[in-house]
């Protein structure tokens, strides 16, 4: 163990569901630093996704809401998401957590949360929040409440297609906004990475369609051609696109050769503001493109349009002018602050066979050139052509459209190994053109010096060369002459570099090209650059694009003088999003390209490809798989105004050092899948439950309306089938998931509120209803809803074809078979461990038990293998949500024991400067109106609202901005605050829900009260939801500032109360709970006062001997006492009773009466652990037979070796004795596992006796399923009864005999048996309504404590500063009261830690004078903050209780209370001023 | 303009005092969904239903509102 | 009690001659945007159908 | 009727000789003929003042309240230590308890301050019907025997049967016995006969129009004078500061604003949920005539028919607006 001062002051929390947050909130308020790690974007977990909750049907999203909005805005919580730990060393009190940060692409502080980005994201994908029924787009937010309210992009890497293409364009992103329709952005999108999209969309090699994934399902995307088609459409617009040209730079580029590299280069350049001029030597523009592609593939107009548009951005280009010759290149260098070569390769290369000199044989390059600059070129009839790539291809298409008839291509490998893209071969093939392949020409037969065959030899192919195709291989003798009347050799070019002088330092490589740096594409000359096929040899245009446009960015930096390499290398072959199974992907056939017919074309020059219409070229870009999911359109870049996108974003490491940790990852539903015979996936009205939470939601795919995923109708009849991946070894799920028969409950009774004509049925096996007023929920569905409960498992499930309806298949307990179609079929998929959880394990050094849970101690269930590492949640084992956040603050309170030193050592207090005097000022308002970009700025006219603003009265100031929740702007504010000398700031935005406290900081900061703020919503509440009315919104927005502005004027300067804390806490019940809870306290360093009405500590703990899971009870309950007993901050009061309390929080004082007599101590909270006793019964002869004892009796037979117990040849237990039934309808909780302990032991002791048990449901929740299964294993006999058909018990002699009915044999059974145990429930302690009235807390309808709220205050009461913990709250395990009283002290703590209790600040006051003590304010007010004090005669707040309910002040007739901050004066004004 | 105006059907002026944490929040969930509903409410927060007087609904009627919506 | 007092309110400004559309009483949690949407609807519908108030105002 | 004099005389004779209450409310006959005022004894000789009769209108409650009030305030400025308990004793018919129900559920002064001496009520006599049956001519004479009103007026005699001008509010009185006491005069009284139809004019007026019942209510709170006399009345007005008179915020316009007379009204009415007891004080005590108790009886009604609650009578009720049960009345609610 580490010293406590090298202990760091600070937890990490991992996962952040209600578990994460409840931790979190706990020791962020007790004074400890928490980093809050998520993996997702947001925070809320599953509970955030859940529509009501169980027993109450509280709204989840309105109880959630709150909780993630403080754990937000608090302090001293850090919120970290998209993170996984890797890595966790050291020790409790000091540990190092490595992690890995993912990228989120969305900067959090500038996100403002508005939405813009996904408005305008064309990729939709299944919106996992709610479960695949309907879409979101790549940018996205959780839920509208999602904390951090931040957008996110999701990608999965760079998208094949993307990376494949040697220019990286955004494929998939033009693809996806060619498949919204946005064609303008689509091209703008293509033209930032390649300014030639009319010729890349016709004549590209288009290696993004051999790396599209859909080609591994049918074909790949047609991508060029959709190009095509965008780049057409602005063809064909009036006015051409052209990029935002910057500035002028001042600066000149000379660009050598105007073909694709050159131009592009140009192109970039001039756009960045250079002055850039072109020197081609030809005749026309385009190098390559105009001189060697035929019309008929790409047309001369078209490419001059292309062409005309990069003239249009400023780029000179010099035709007819070759350097070297019409201009010396060293006059370029002189004349020019930088220059690009971009010259291509002009000569062609030789075959180099005998012959070659002859007429008629004519290179590739030169025929299509001069074919292409209008020569009439007639070859003759019979046209070979030597090779196999596209300008092969070319020549001899080019040569049957010039007249030949009979034209060839002779080629040296096969097919497959052709250079040339499919298409064209495809093309040419159609056209009739032949091809030989495996044939090398040899030499050139002729006469009189002019072609009349080719002699050729046959090759074969042999090993592999460097490029990777396999080598022709003479096959010597197989000589043959292919008559001809012309040949064309097409095997490839070379470049002509002679124009630069060889004194110009620039350095050429071995194959005559240039030699450049890869990255940059500069020479070895500064200042020169070169790119394209003079560099590479002759390559694709793409290639030639992409050199141009790195040079361009090159150059740029080089004249501005920076690093011209950093930050670019960027390897394209990493982090592709080529991984997906592609498997289940349904077939979509690629749209057919439309062409000319072969007849139509094959004689001239007319374009080939049609083109697609906009019809086609929209179902093919819907192909697309989003392979990415982000497309890197980068549309969000453009909408987003805060500049929040960076798309650049990147995986980072990170590290941490805190005290200790808390795992709370949460759960995984099962996967529904794989219980196949229950169709899911396959039928589709059969969901699963989380599905049909977010059926149910008000804020989900239908907005709340029940109906089938099929045809959208209202399902009548309705199945929830149980256990689907719960207690079913088939599947590896052996445990009970604890939560479905409630959640399943609650969405058949919500189902019905929703559809009031719904007909729910839930199979189960057992209603495991074993939580606070649980069975009481169960029992109102069967009664007032109506609900169907069936005691039985569907076999199978099958669809009926016409209606979609379901057939179920079920066997009814007395043996039936039965069918029955349903409308619907949910299922109600089980919780499972969170995935992922065997790394999370491996990183956190924790062990997992069998099923792959977090493997937990059994003193503690949130203690891990690992000192300092604790758990809560369902990573350690399934449980419902009041549970999971008791062992959340159980977890916090274990936590912050190890650093109760080091609280507040790791958070910072900020300074808030001294108000400023506002006396003698009046309200002096200033308004801030906000455009929140174009979110309200974009519907309501706020310039016309800030001058109007400007003429109400007390206005002295009035403004808009930009963005009022930026940075900049809250200085700005702080400012005018100053200058103005405002004593009232209104700002008009968004809601004060989300920004209110953001805002009250910068008066804060600026010396003006916080609660001197007032905000009108004119975002969520006005422009927002009057998008196409901007007249009334404008009216409506100045209605709402007036508003503002008139309560303004009324508002007061608030000082919180507030109120010392006296550091102690008072425990009233010395059972397991309250022994727990003051030990806690001792570990947190805080005193306690534990008292016990009985002679001994212990409580029901005493009776216990072993746990199920086998825990030596007696052995923890001696440690515990001895701790206790050693402990000098644990003072024990036993056969002690409390005869009163005074006060309230922080300020408590009790009276104790002990033999001693009386003693009065001061404490600052009270915790209730008044426990519960076991139920006296006189049912089933107990009292009468000696034979007849209570479980907790037989445990003590069962240890003790009492020969009753040991001698007995059959046991019986009967379950549920006194327990739901009408005048005790709850469920203990407890009894069936305690039956099951002790049925395992007596098997244990003769695995030959009889043990039956009988019972009601078996509710052997969680893990403890196990022990059940273990039971039936070892062959204990289980026999059902109903409430109505109690078995029947007599004494017959020295044996009992009993009698049951049986529903499998549908008969009566009866049998003898020599010892009967009664699982007896738990009743309330009788004092419990007592001690309520002197803590002013209520208790329930049962008996127990009532909780501030049920789910997510479970140990809080409404009251602050009074807790509960163990059986005062409800019947529970003993594990369970230890939870829980660690979390009455985790609660206790966020007030102890304090010095003072910060008061509300718009809390209610009383007038005096008008109050005639009636003390309806008393009666009305919900926390015991307003009392009538009689002797003063008049009623008074106590402002540390008080919540600014109002409820006091609107109760009053006499108004004389009233509601700081929403005074009646505040409240008619703004009523007057609508 | 003027005509226009006449010509415009009369829009009712109604006043909705909510609750911050129900309706009010729907309302704000009403914006950020982009659920479009008529422009004539004016919404007054108060911090609970119970904080409500009927007066309230009573002067609200008497300064002209045409209508008023009490939301908890 | 809140809701108590405004059954009582709804009744008796009725029972004195106020219609009852003009003052509406309802629920909308915070998940119910598009309920809060329908309300608005609905409430000016309503409303709407019974044109400018008249009774209670104070002329100014 | 006699008899009942005679033990009230004797009974508070008694409270006052042992000291049991420091002073006590009755009424004693009025100056003029058939009539009673209110009137404060301190000592037992006084105790012969007393008398009991179906001229007694006024609900002394009120002067209960005014009277322990003005003690308490007296003993605010002494230690707490040093204050005095003063028991004021009050003649109390049904709706007189009701109304001590309703101020000790409110707090006003404890059970023990109080001690009511009960006594049974067939209804009083309602002045203005009365004058209304004499056509206004004054009366020199009069004595009530039995049923009947025997009266000497300008005009000559006049018999007037007493139901012809009993007060609205007793003819369908519900509880015309106390409902709580600490001694009892005489036996309780029997039902009113008109109490089965207590809502029976409420129920006519639900079924006018919309308009028709605006232009009564206009109609009748423009014979309002603002005199307060209603609220100086009425038992269950006992705020310290009358709303009509607070500042900051001003809820209700001073000046002669029809509607601000129609907010008043309806404010006050309005502050009657659950809290009238249908005395009758204020319809008493209008000089404008205005009919008040069309409206008040509605509340009352609404109480009743919402909540299953009458206004003072059980201590055990919580008042009805301090409470809400799981099942209370929904249908007001909207939905879309």
């Amino acid at each position: 163990m580490i010293n406590d001062n090298e202990k760091i002051g600070s937890v990490m929390v991992v996962g952040s569901g209600i578990a994460g947050i409840q931790a979190s909130l706990d020791l962020a308020n007790s004074g400890l630093k928490v980093y809050l790690v998520e993996k997702d974007i947001s925070i809320g977990g599953v509970m955030a996704q859940l529509d009501k909750t169980f027993p109450t049907n509280d709204c989840s999203a309105c109880i959630l809401s709150p909780k993630l909005v403080e754990v937000g805005r608090h302090p001293n919580v850090e919120i970290l998401t998209r993170r996984t730990v890797n890595a966790v060393e050291g020790e409790a009190g000091r540990f190092t957590v490595r992690m890995t940060r993912a990228p989120r692409f969305i900067d959090l502080d500038k996100c403002t949360g508005c939405g813009d980005c996904a408005k305008v994201c064309p990729i939709n994908v299944p919106s996992d929040f709610n479960e695949g029924l309907s879409e979101r787009q790549a940018t996205y937010r959780k839920f509208p409440q999602a904390i951090p309210s931040g957008f996110a992009i999701d990608k999965l890497g760079t998208s094949p297609c993307k990376a494949a293409c040697p220019t990286h364009i955004s494929v998939q992103g033009y693809v996806a906004l060619i498949a919204a329709g946005k064609y303008k952005e689509a091209l703008a999108l293509v033209k930032r990475d390649n300014p030639f999209p009319i010729v890349c969309g016709r004549v590209c090699n288009h290696p993004c369609e051999t790396a599209c994934m859909r080609g591994k399902v049918e074909e790949p995307i047609d991508i060029m051609h959709l190009k095509r088609f965008v780049a057409d459409l602005d063809l064909k617009a009036e006015t051409r696109y052209l990029p935002e040209k910057k500035e002028s730079k001042g600066k000149k580029v000379a660009v050598v050769g105007a073909g694709p590299a050159g131009l592009t280069c140009a192109y970039y350049l001039a756009a960045e503001g250079y002055d850039v001029e072109v020197f081609e030597s030809l005749p026309v523009a385009g190098g390559w493109l105009a001189v060697g592609i035929p019309e008929y593939r790409l047309p001369k107009d078209v490419l001059r349009a292309e062409i005309g548009v990069i003239e249009e951005l400023g780029v000179k280009i010099h035709l007819n002018t070759a350097v070297g010759k019409d201009i010396p290149f060293g006059k370029l260098q002189s004349d020019y602050d930088a220059v690009f070569i971009g010259c291509g390769t002009v000569n062609s290369s030789k075959l180099n066979i005998p012959g070659e000199e002859m007429q008629g044989v004519i290179h590739g390059v030169d025929y299509l050139k001069r074919v292409n600059l209008g020569e009439k070129v007639f070859l003759g009839d019979k046209v070979a052509v030597v090779g196999g790539g596209n300008v092969a291809m070319d020549a001899v298409r080019t040569a049957l459209r010039t007249g030949s008839k009979d034209v060839f291509i002779l080629y040296r490998r096969s097919r497959a190994e052709m250079p040339a893209s499919p298409e064209e071969i495809e093309e040419a093939l159609e056209e009739g053109v032949k091809m030989e392949f495996l044939v090398a020409p040899k030499r050139v037969v002729g006469e009189n010096g002019k072609v009349t065959g080719v002699e050729c030899t046959r090759m074969e192919l042999g090993e592999p060369d460097a490029s990777g195709r396999r080598r022709p291989v003479e096959i010597k003798g197989s000589e043959f002459i292919v008559p001809c009347d012309a040949l064309i050799p097409a095997i490839g070019q070379e470049a002509d570099l002679d124009f630069v002088p060889p004194d110009s330092g620039i350095a050429i490589n071995k194959w005559k090209n240039f030699d450049v740096d890869p990255v940059t594409f500069a020479t070895t000359t500064p200042g020169v650059f070169a790119g394209g096929d003079v560099v590479t040899g002759p390559q694709t245009v793409v290639k030639a694009v992409y050199a141009g446009k790195e040079a361009a960015v090159s150059i740029d930096r080089y004249l501005r003088g920076e690093d011209m390499a950093a930050g670019r290398a960027k390897d394209w072959t990493k982090n592709l999003a080529d991984k997906a199974d592609v498997s289940q992907v349904a077939k979509v056939p690629r749209v057919k390209y439309p062409h000319l017919k072969p007849e139509e074309r094959r004689t001239n020059f007319r374009e080939v490809g049609v083109g697609f219409t906009e019809e086609e070229a929209v179902a093919e870009a819907r192909r697309c798989l989003a392979c990415g999911i982000c497309s890197e359109c980068y549309q969000c870049v453009d909408a987003c105004i805060a500049g929040a996108i960076n798309h650049d974003d990147d995986f980072a490491e990170e590290t941490i050092e805190v005290g200790a940790v808390i795992a709370a990852p949460g759960f995984e539903v099962f996967d529904a899948k794989l219980r196949g015979e229950y169709g899911y996936g396959i039928y589709q009205n059969v969901v699963t439950s989380i599905q049909f939470e977010r059926i149910l939601s008000a804020s989900g795919p239908y907005f709340g309306h029940v109906q089938r995923i099929s045809d959208g109708q209202e399902p009548r009849k309705i199945a929830f089938i149980q256990c689907v991946g719960s207690r079913d070894t088939s599947c590896g799920n052996s445990w009970c998931s604890s939560v479905c028969c409630m959640y399943a409950t609650k969405e058949a009774i919500i189902g019905k509120e929703h559809a009031k004509g719904l007909e729910p049925t839930i199979f189960f096996m057992d209603i495991r209803a074993h939580g606070k007023d649980f069975d009481r929920f169960v029992n109102r569905a069967k009664d007032e809803y109506g609900i169907r409960y069936i005691r039985s498992m569907p076999s199978t499930i099958k669809e009926l074809q016409q209606s979609k309806n379901l057939l179920l298949k079920y066997v009814q307990e007395d043996g039936s078979l039965v069918e029955e179609e349903f409308d619907m079929v949910v299922l109600s998929v089980g919780l499972c461990p969170p995935s992922g959880a065997a790394e999370l394990a491996k990183a956190l050094g924790i062990e997992l038990e069998e099923h792959g849970f977090c493997k937990t101690s059994l003193e503690n269930p949130v203690e891990t293998t690992r000192p300092g590492v604790f758990v809560c949640g369902a990573f350690g084992g399934p449980k419902d949500i009041p549970e999971t956040v008791m062992e959340a603050s159980g977890a916090a309170a274990r936590a912050s024991g190890i650093l109760a030193t080091r609280r507040g050592t790791m958070i910072a207090e900020e300074e808030i400067p001294l108000e400023s005097d506002l006396r003698g000022l009046g309200p002096r308002t200033g308004v801030f109106v906000c455009h929140c970009g174009i979110n309200i700025g974009g519907v309501v006219r706020v310039p016309e609202v800030v001058e109007y603003c400007k003429t109400l009265p007390n206005v002295v100031f009035a403004t808009d901005n930009l963005f009022t929740c930026s940075q900049d702007t809250a200085v700005k504010m702080g400012e005018v605050i100053k200058e103005q000398n405002l004593t009232r700031v209104v700002v008009a935005s968004c809601s004060p829900r989300t920004h209110e406290g953001l805002f009250q900081e910068n008066c804060e900061k600026a010396g003006l009260n916080r609660y001197l703020f007032e905000m009108a919503n004119i975002r969520d509440q006005d422009s927002w939801v009057h998008m196409h009315e901007p007249d009334a919104a404008t009216e409506k927005a100045k209605d709402l500032v007036r508003m503002a502005i008139a309560k303004a004027q009324f508002l007061k300067p608030l000082k919180p109360g507030q109120l010392t804390v006296n550091h102690a806490a008072l425990i009233i019940g010395g059972g397991l709970a309250g022994i727990t809870a003051a030990l806690s306290l001792a570990d947190q360093g805080f005193e306690s006062y534990l008292v016990e009405k009985a002679p001994v500590l212990g409580g029901n703990y005493r009776k216990l001997y072993y746990t199920l899971e086998g825990l030596d009870t007696r052995k923890h309950l001696k440690e515990l006492l001895e701790k206790v007993q050693a402990s000098k901050l644990i003072h024990a009061y036993t056969d002690a009773t409390i005869t009163k309390i005074d006060g309230f929080i922080g300020n408590y004082k009790t009276t104790v009466t002990t033999r001693d007599g009386e003693e009065q101590f001061e404490h600052g909270v009270v915790i209730v652990a008044t426990g519960g006793y076991e139920l006296e019964t006189t049912e089933y002869l107990h009292g009468q037979s000696s034979q007849v004892v209570t479980q907790r009796e037989l445990e003590r037979l069962i240890a003790e070796k009492d020969d009753k117990a040991t001698k007995a040849g059959s046991i019986t237990m009967i379950q549920c004795v006194g327990s739901r039934i009408p005048e005790r309808p709850y469920c203990s909780r407890y009894c069936c596992s305690e039956a099951m302990k002790n049925a395992l032991k007596l098997k244990e002791m003769d695995p030959d006796r009889e043990v039956t048990v009988i019972y009601r449901d078996i509710r052997t929740f969680g893990l403890k399923e196990d022990y059940y299964k273990k039971a039936r294993e070892l062959n204990v006999r289980f026999i059902r009864y109903d409430e109505d058909r109690k078995p029947e018990v007599v004494q017959r002699g020295d044996k009992l005999s009993i009698r049951v009915f049986d529903p499998i044999m549908n008969a009566p059974v009866e049998f003898e048996t020599d010892l009967l145990a009664l699982s007896v429930g738990t009743v309330p302690n009788p004092e419990n309504v007592a001690i309520g009235n002197m803590l002013k807390v209520p208790t329930n309808q049962d008996g127990f404590f009532l909780e501030a709220h049920v789910k997510l205050r479970p140990v809080d009461f409404a009251t602050d500063g009074v807790f509960m913990c163990g059986m005062a709250h409800a019947p529970k395990l003993s594990e369970d009261a230890v939870v829980q009283a660690n979390a009455a002290v985790s609660r206790a703590c966020t007030i102890l830690t304090k010095d003072y209790i910060e008061a509300e600040g718009r809390t209610a006051y009383v007038i005096k004078e008008r109050c005639s003590a009636c003390g309806l304010c008393e009666d009305n007010c919900p926390f015991g903050a307003i009392r009538v004090n009689v002797v003063e005669g008049c009623a008074e707040v106590n402002a540390i209780l008080c919540k600014g309910c109002g409820v006091c002040t609107a109760s009053c007739r006499m108004n004389a209370v009233d509601l700081n901050g929403f005074t009646n004066e505040e409240e008619l004004e703004q009523i007057y001023n609508i | 303009m003027a005509e226009n105006e006449a010509n415009k059907e009369w829009v009712p002026k109604i006043v909705a005092i909510v609750c911050n944490w129900c309706t009010y929040a729907g309302a704000d969930l009403a914006g950020i969904s982009r659920i479009q509903y008529p422009p004539n409410v004016r919404i007054v927060r108060v911090p609970c239903t119970g904080r409500i007087n009927p007066f309230y609904v009573v002067k609200a009627l008497q300064t002209g509102a045409d209508g008023v919506l009490v939301s908890g | 009690m809140a809701r108590r007092k405004f059954a009582t309110l709804k009744s008796f400004l009725d029972y004195i001659g106020i219609e009852g559309d003009r003052t509406i009483f309802t629920w909308v949690s915070a998940s119910e945007g598009e309920r809060f949407a329908n309300v608005i609807k609905g409430v000016t519908a309503k409303v709407q159908a019974l044109g400018p108030a008249t009774k209670l105002v104070k002329e100014l | 009727m006699e008899n009942i004099e005679k033990k009230l005389r004797e009974e508070a004779k008694r409270l006052l000789e042992e000291k049991r209450v420091d002073a006590l409310v009755g009424f004693e006959a009025g100056t003029l003929p058939l009539t009673a005022t209110p009137c404060f004894i301190t000592s037992p000789e006084e105790a012969d003042r007393l008398v009991w009769n179906a001229f007694c209108s006024q609900n002394l409650a009120k002067y209960v309240h005014d009277l322990i009030s003005q003690h308490h305030n007296s003993q605010k400025r002494v230690k707490p230590e040093d204050r005095k308990k003063k028991v004021v004793g009050v003649v109390a018919r049904g709706c007189t308890t009701r109304s001590i129900v309703l101020h000790l559920q409110e707090r006003q002064y404890g059970r023990d301050e109080v001690t009511i001496i009960g006594v049974p009520c067939e209804g009083y006599v309602d002045r203005k019907a009365l004058t209304a049956a004499l056509d206004g001519a004054d009366i020199r004479e009069g004595s009530l025997t039995g049923d009947r009103l025997d009266i000497l007026t300008a005009e000559g005699k006049k018999e007037i049967p007493l139901q012809d001008v009993l007060a609205d509010n007793c003819r369908t009185c519900r509880f015309n016995n106390p409902i709580i006491h600490d001694v009892m005069i005489g036996e309780p009284a029997p039902a009113m006969p008109g109490a089965v139809q207590e809502y029976a004019e409420v129920e006519e007026f639900e079924k006018l129009s919309t308009e028709e019942r605006w232009r009564y209510f206009t109609k009748e709170m423009s014979k309002c004078i603002r005199c307060y006399a209603c609220r100086q009345a009425c038992p269950s007005c006992y705020c310290p500061t009358c709303f009509v008179e607070q500042t900051q915020p001003q809820w209700v316009g001073l000046g002669e604003d029809a509607t601000d007379t129609q907010v008043f009204q309806l404010m006050r009415l309005f502050h009657m949920v659950g809290r009238c007891v249908d005395c009758g004080s204020c319809v008493s005590v209008c000089p404008m005539g205005v009919d008040l108790r069309k409206f008040l009886k509605k509340l009352d009604k609404d109480v009743f028919d919402f909540f299953g609650n009458r206004a003072g009578v059980s201590l055990d009720d919580p008042p009805p607006l301090s409470t809400f049960k799981e099942d209370d009345k929904e249908d007001f609610i909207y939905n879309p």
